[in-house]
């Protein structure tokens, strides 16, 4: 299980492979990996978006992550749990977090990664401000309801 | 006992500072705190409070040396 | 959208990089990408487990796959699609099938990447022959419902 | 009228074949062609029978050049 904070972009398959290769006890005995990678995009709400910042609690994120991967992990049979997230400038198309879930069977990889995914959104102290190309930058003020409403 | 408070994002925007330390003399709670440091200014709807890095309730109580935290909902993922 | 079957071990990461660099047209439009890559195990229903062969029928596994491909194109806001799936002798660690959706918001990418598992499993026609350590050979019977039972 | 049939995995190691290639004078059906095809044996419980690569029915009506395919249930994936 691992978690790590980004200060700089991060490419997500060079870091799920890495972790993967070297989690080495996982080797033949995971059936199924569910990711999921949230990315910056270049519009939001109607408007143009040119950048990113994001703030966070550093030591608040990394215990709450580490809460969230363990109601996962007893909820759910997991071999390993990979959580990146980006913090600082984010510029449009750069990853901002992956989750990714290694299970042995494939609905409890889906289950995990959702949940994790969710309660991220929810109870992880991060802050996105968006620069707009109109130079305007606003505070986003709620993160959507990916469960309920299928929207992120 | 001492406390140390921390705000983030917009609301520390709004307040103008990234954190307070303050004095207190016998119990107090979370709501408390936010009075004492920002005697002027209501606490803003929707506002969380942790405490030492957990979720905590307004009328949760603090002790010697706690963190106490002020942001608004987050929008991390 | 693309749809790929492989005769050969392929590698899920490059893939994926791959096909999301190709595709220019995702650039700065997805938020949202989620993953499915099934693996296969090196046990299973209590035996060790040396190899797999899985055969498929040509033509119908594409055809299949691209209809349930525009059922979830058609069910949720989808950006692109990615789908490869291996035919042949498997090796246990080995990738099996890798399902990747984009789309702009998180609830659609795991929707839709759960629907095309789900369906691809009991649809798509592929079949599993294991190579025991005992020697023995056994067909795979029977596909587990991930939805249902939350096992694969 | 011609019909392809074909078999995979498990059905086509108990049939000991991979194809058959069949001739029909008048209306025949699926379950038909199974029959024709494979007059000392019972269609197995649970077989999949798919026409020009879509799934069938027993029942469903074939034509002639149709591509009849005969197998287990699949387990891909």
């Amino acid at each position: 299980m691992n978690i790590k904070i980004y200060a700089k972009p991060f490419d997500p398959w060079a870091e799920i492979q890495a972790y993967q290769h070297s989690a080495q006890d996982m080797a033949g005995k995971f059936g199924a990996t569910s990711i999921f990678i949230g990315t910056m995009r270049d519009f939001n709400e109607g408007d143009d978006v040119k950048g990113m910042t994001l703030e966070h609690y550093p030591g608040m994120t990394e215990k709450q992550l580490a809460k969230i991967v363990a109601e996962a992990s007893q909820q759910w049979p997991v071999i390993d749990v990979l959580v990146l997230h980006r913090v600082g400038d984010i510029l449009p198309n750069e990853p901002i977090v992956l989750v990714a879930v290694w299970t042995s069977h494939r609905g409890d990889a889906f289950d995990a990664s959702r949940y994790i995914m969710e309660a991220l959104k929810s109870r992880a102290p991060f802050w996105k401000k968006e620069l707009l190309k109109s130079q305007a930058e606003r505070w986003l003020v709620k993160n959507t309801d990916g469960y309920l409403a299928g929207s992120s | 006992m001492s406390i140390k408070v921390r705000y983030f994002a917009s609301l520390k925007e709004n307040i103008g500072r990234s954190e307070d330390n303050l004095e207190f003399f016998g119990l107090a709670t979370v709501a408390d705190v936010w009075r004492a440091a920002n005697p002027d200014k209501v606490l803003p709807d929707n506002t969380l409070a942790a405490v030492n890095m957990d979720y905590v309730e307004l009328n949760g109580v603090v002790n010697d040396g706690d963190e106490v935290a002020f942001f608004p909902p987050v929008t991390g993922g």
